[in-house]
């Protein structure tokens, strides 16, 4: 049984902070004890580089290593040698637009859409810049959300990559991943999925949705910072070449420049990987599974709702996305700057997020240029909404300037 | 010192009328405009300052971009401090806005209307928008001067 | 006064197991309590994303964070944006080479040794094989010793990059860099120096030695895994290309593909950083510099003659760099192979690394395939020393395989 | 079982023996030879084994590479248990051999003298030192029976 109050015994932010409202949890979450507790048994009782098993400690670390690659796995429903630990989504995003440095040139297409993050829209637009291949956007209307019938009309045989979020972080919608995969499979074209904002709040089954790679944050999600993970179909990996080149990812060098890398995954792990960062990934990840992924979804969905019908309640508020599938709410209060609104907040405790969210051509759909943002996760709860309702319904330019006097 | 300048609601009514009707808004073009563009990542603020320095007199001042109310409240009121005034008179007026918004002691006499951000330097993620307006300025005024020697 | 004994106190791992020997610091080094602390702080009262100050938290850490690139400025002697936070010496190396794809081409000549670690020699290989430069040898006497001489007759215009460790993981001499880059200074050539191995050591200060980029790792010196440091002149950072493309490194983009990139040292830093790690870097390099670097060397360079002294004195033991000046020792016992002997110490609670060491052509200079190497760090004892040389002195092929029965 | 294939100072000898003296060392060339390469990280070893297989016998094996103790001795061990046995016969003492080193139950009589890495899988990051000419020849074993389908 899901229950809220348990859960936020398992935060020591929580625990410690209990009547601060975090809603800025597609920027980062906060971290059970449980995570906390691997990285202390770590620095406490088996420091050591992995890789190797010289002596006892270096053994079991990279055992539990290998372990925490099972682990994912298994969260993702793909093979142990498809799971990259890179240093986060945005590592792994570059990683992945690596193919298109390989494999596009001038005349190929790469279909994405406006509401990306800037970590999977950068990497690409300099992918178009060096290889001459175009970027053209998918059809979304004003909630951001995808219109299949016309991205079926936008495919055609020069489309050689498709990338999109699997959620926005702004807009909060579950694109239709695996009905696109469908479409892009009728192509000689990769799909390549952000799934930074999905992978932490719903189930992601990489086979059953049919992507060629998946992209996502630990730190989202309940772990550590500076580790993330890359999935590849083993076919895809296999004719990748790596971002980073270095220690751990090769078998052999000789001194005229020859390199035989190592298998996948690890060829694409040079260097000394963040281990700390790993054995807390793979805490994060079981205590999310142990939840349940789907319980926690169905919790952060009520989360949701229940904002959403509060929020149009209030005559000060514009909403952006009322549709949206996840705990990721868009909005502005009407005359008061985003930034200002967010400042009011803080000061009644409430910790959100305003801005462009990275995502800076959203204002191309939604209009507006900056909005605040407030993203639920598994520890919020529905008191902390009636008390972000209270406090937004005094919000007004007046009231803003309160902080200052 | 005005002592009306003392009463909170009357500040809070300088800060908002000067976000609501900020001055000198709207950049012109031209040859002799010098311009700076500050956007930070720290807040979304983006503003653009222009001027024009003769003889060692700011005889004009503009701003435009997209901003919060203490962005553009604090811009509005430094370019209707400063236009007029000497490099060196603005140079102290400066001097003292900035200190005012790192907690030290400050003159409020001259800075008139803009002792309405005396509390911000309290919510420290802000002091950024109380003095972006003010730096783009202090940027042209301190390149004015070096090409000057 | 440096004391060894109140140092062991401030290390869990030490605490907690006094009785085992840890001689693989170059591989990783125990982490104080300290930077536990700062970890843990992250944790329990401020988990929160950087770069942006909408609610406390947010701006606590982001001061916190900008707070560390002054500290890691003061450790190195440079200034505060010529810091760049990445997520190891491996990436920072292949950031630097970023500069090789930009700016190298057929017929010029990248200049390194046959002692690098792969991480500085495989991005470089990479780069080569890429724009046609070609990679050429500095020459090294068969303990590793450049010889100044022959590298300036090595240097001419057509040298564009001379990148080496500055001390190497194997051979633990300390190369002449400053001398190096005088003689490189007459050329239009950089010098990028792999500090993996001195920065956690020796006194580093860039603008003595006069380097135009310099990487090292934090674990590699008290802090935590997964993060690490790209110093680079600031004329040469504004114009290298970032490797890594994404939220937080651009100020502005737009959907027809520009991008107006951030100004440095955050134009490299893309992506969600590992705030933890940065902030449990600044704790590490506080600890080694209240300690002082000088001290620091000073007991490694005295636990490394002793070592040295006492090594001689065993017949059954080759020593491959008798006149190292760091702490790290490469050797084997006769007769026995290095993997073995490897699992005979650590069966005596003695941890040491046997192999190649990420080096792999390092047996062209010492004419041995591979070696054990005991490397040394701040809170290692002569006691220590006496009871790993009385382990080996027993050690012969057949102790080799007691471990077994 | 043979009571000398007990005694730890004859299973010591015996390691030593194939240590220094290893059989079948050495790779030979030639179209029939099936080679398998195994490297690995987690220790220094690379070892390549060879071998012919004809008509469900496996005629000969031969290995080279650098490798410690455990490996060399253990792949020589190997290649003389198996050679001139069935690829039926094989299969059973490397399913006992691997089971010896994963800490299971297992047939000594048929490991002969590899019992002596009984007690390898106590160090567990030695047990891939055991396995590694093991475990090539295993590859080899299973590529010929998939050709012969
Ligand atoms: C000399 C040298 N350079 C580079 C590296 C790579 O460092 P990391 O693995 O932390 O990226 C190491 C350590 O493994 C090293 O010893
Ligand atoms: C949709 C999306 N993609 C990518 C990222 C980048 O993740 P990170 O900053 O952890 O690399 C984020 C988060 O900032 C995101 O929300």
């Amino acid at each position: 049984m899901f229950d809220v109050n348990n859960i936020r015994k398992d935060f020591p932010m929580i625990v410690n902070n209990p009547n601060l409202i975090y809603f800025d949890n597609s920027a980062t979450t906060y971290k059970p004890y449980c995570v906390l507790n691997a990285v202390k048994d770590f620095y406490e009782n088996k420091t050591a580089n992995v890789h190797r098993g010289d002596y006892d400690n270096s053994f079991i670390v990279s055992s539990e290593f290998d372990e925490a690659r099972n682990v994912v796995a298994k969260f993702l429903n793909c093979d142990k040698n498809e799971v990259v630990f890179t240093s986060g989504a945005t590592h792994s995003l570059n990683q992945a637009a690596q193919y298109g440095f390989q494999y596009l040139e001038k005349g190929d297409v790469i279909l994405t859409t406006l509401s990306e993050h800037a970590s999977n829209i950068l990497p690409w637009f300099n992918v178009s810049k060096k290889t001459g291949a175009t970027i053209e956007y998918i059809k979304q209307d004003k909630e951001g959300i995808i219109d299949l019938e016309s991205f079926k009309k936008q495919m055609n045989s020069k489309v050689k990559v498709v990338t999109l979020a699997h959620v926005s972080n702004v807009l909060g919608h579950i694109n239709p991943i695996k009905e696109i995969a469908k479409i892009v499979r009728k192509f000689d074209c990769i799909l390549v999925v952000d799934g930074a904002q999905s992978a932490p709040h719903i189930k992601v089954d990489v086979k059953d949705l049919d992507v060629d790679m998946f992209a996502f944050s630990s730190h989202k999600m309940c772990g550590p910072d500076g580790i993330g993970v890359l999935y590849g179909k083993s076919e895809i990996l296999n004719k990748l070449e790596p971002l980073i080149y270095g220690g751990g990812s090769n078998a052999r060098f000789t001194s005229d420049g020859n390199i035989l890398l190592r298998e996948i995954p690890e060829r694409f792990e040079a260097g000394t990987p963040n281990i700390e960062g790993v054995l807390g990934l793979k805490k994060a990840v079981e205590y999310l599974m142990d939840i349940g992924m789907d319980n926690i979804h169905n919790h952060e969905v009520k989360l949701k709702d229940y904002m959403i019908s509060k929020l149009k309640e209030l005559d000060n508020v514009t909403l952006y996305n009322p549709s949206a599938d996840t705990g990721i709410i868009a909005f502005n209060v009407k005359g008061v700057f985003s930034q200002d609104s967010g400042s009011y907040l803080n000061n009644k405790k409430i910790c959100v997020r305003s801005g462009h969210h990275c995502a800076k051509m959203v204002p191309n759909l939604i209009n507006e240029n900056d909005t605040v943002r407030a993203s639920m996760y598994l520890y919020n709860t529905f008191e902390e909404i009636d008390r972000f309702i209270e406090a937004l319904s005094n919000l007004n330019i007046e009231s803003a300037l309160d902080i200052f006097f | 010192m005005n002592n009306l300048l003392n009463d909170p609601a009357i500040l809070r009514d300088i800060i908002l009328d000067h976000y609501s009707y900020p001055r000198n808004k709207g950049l012109k073009t031209g040859d002799k405009y010098k311009e700076v563009h500050m956007a930070s990542e720290s807040c979304i603020d983006d503003i653009t300052v222009q001027s024009v320095i003769e003889d060692g007199v700011i005889k004009e001042i503009n701003f435009d971009g997209i901003a919060c109310t203490i962005s553009t409240a604090s811009t509005s009121m430094m370019t209707e401090l400063l236009i007029d005034k000497t490099i060196e008179e603005a140079k102290v007026i400066m001097d003292n806005y900035f200190s005012m918004l790192d907690g030290q002691a400050y003159d409020a006499e001259i800075l008139e209307e803009a002792v309405a951000m005396k509390n911000v330097y309290k919510q420290a993620n802000r002091i950024k928008c109380a003095t972006i307006g003010w730096n783009a300025m202090k940027q042209i005024v301190l390149e004015s001067e070096s090409k000057d020697e």
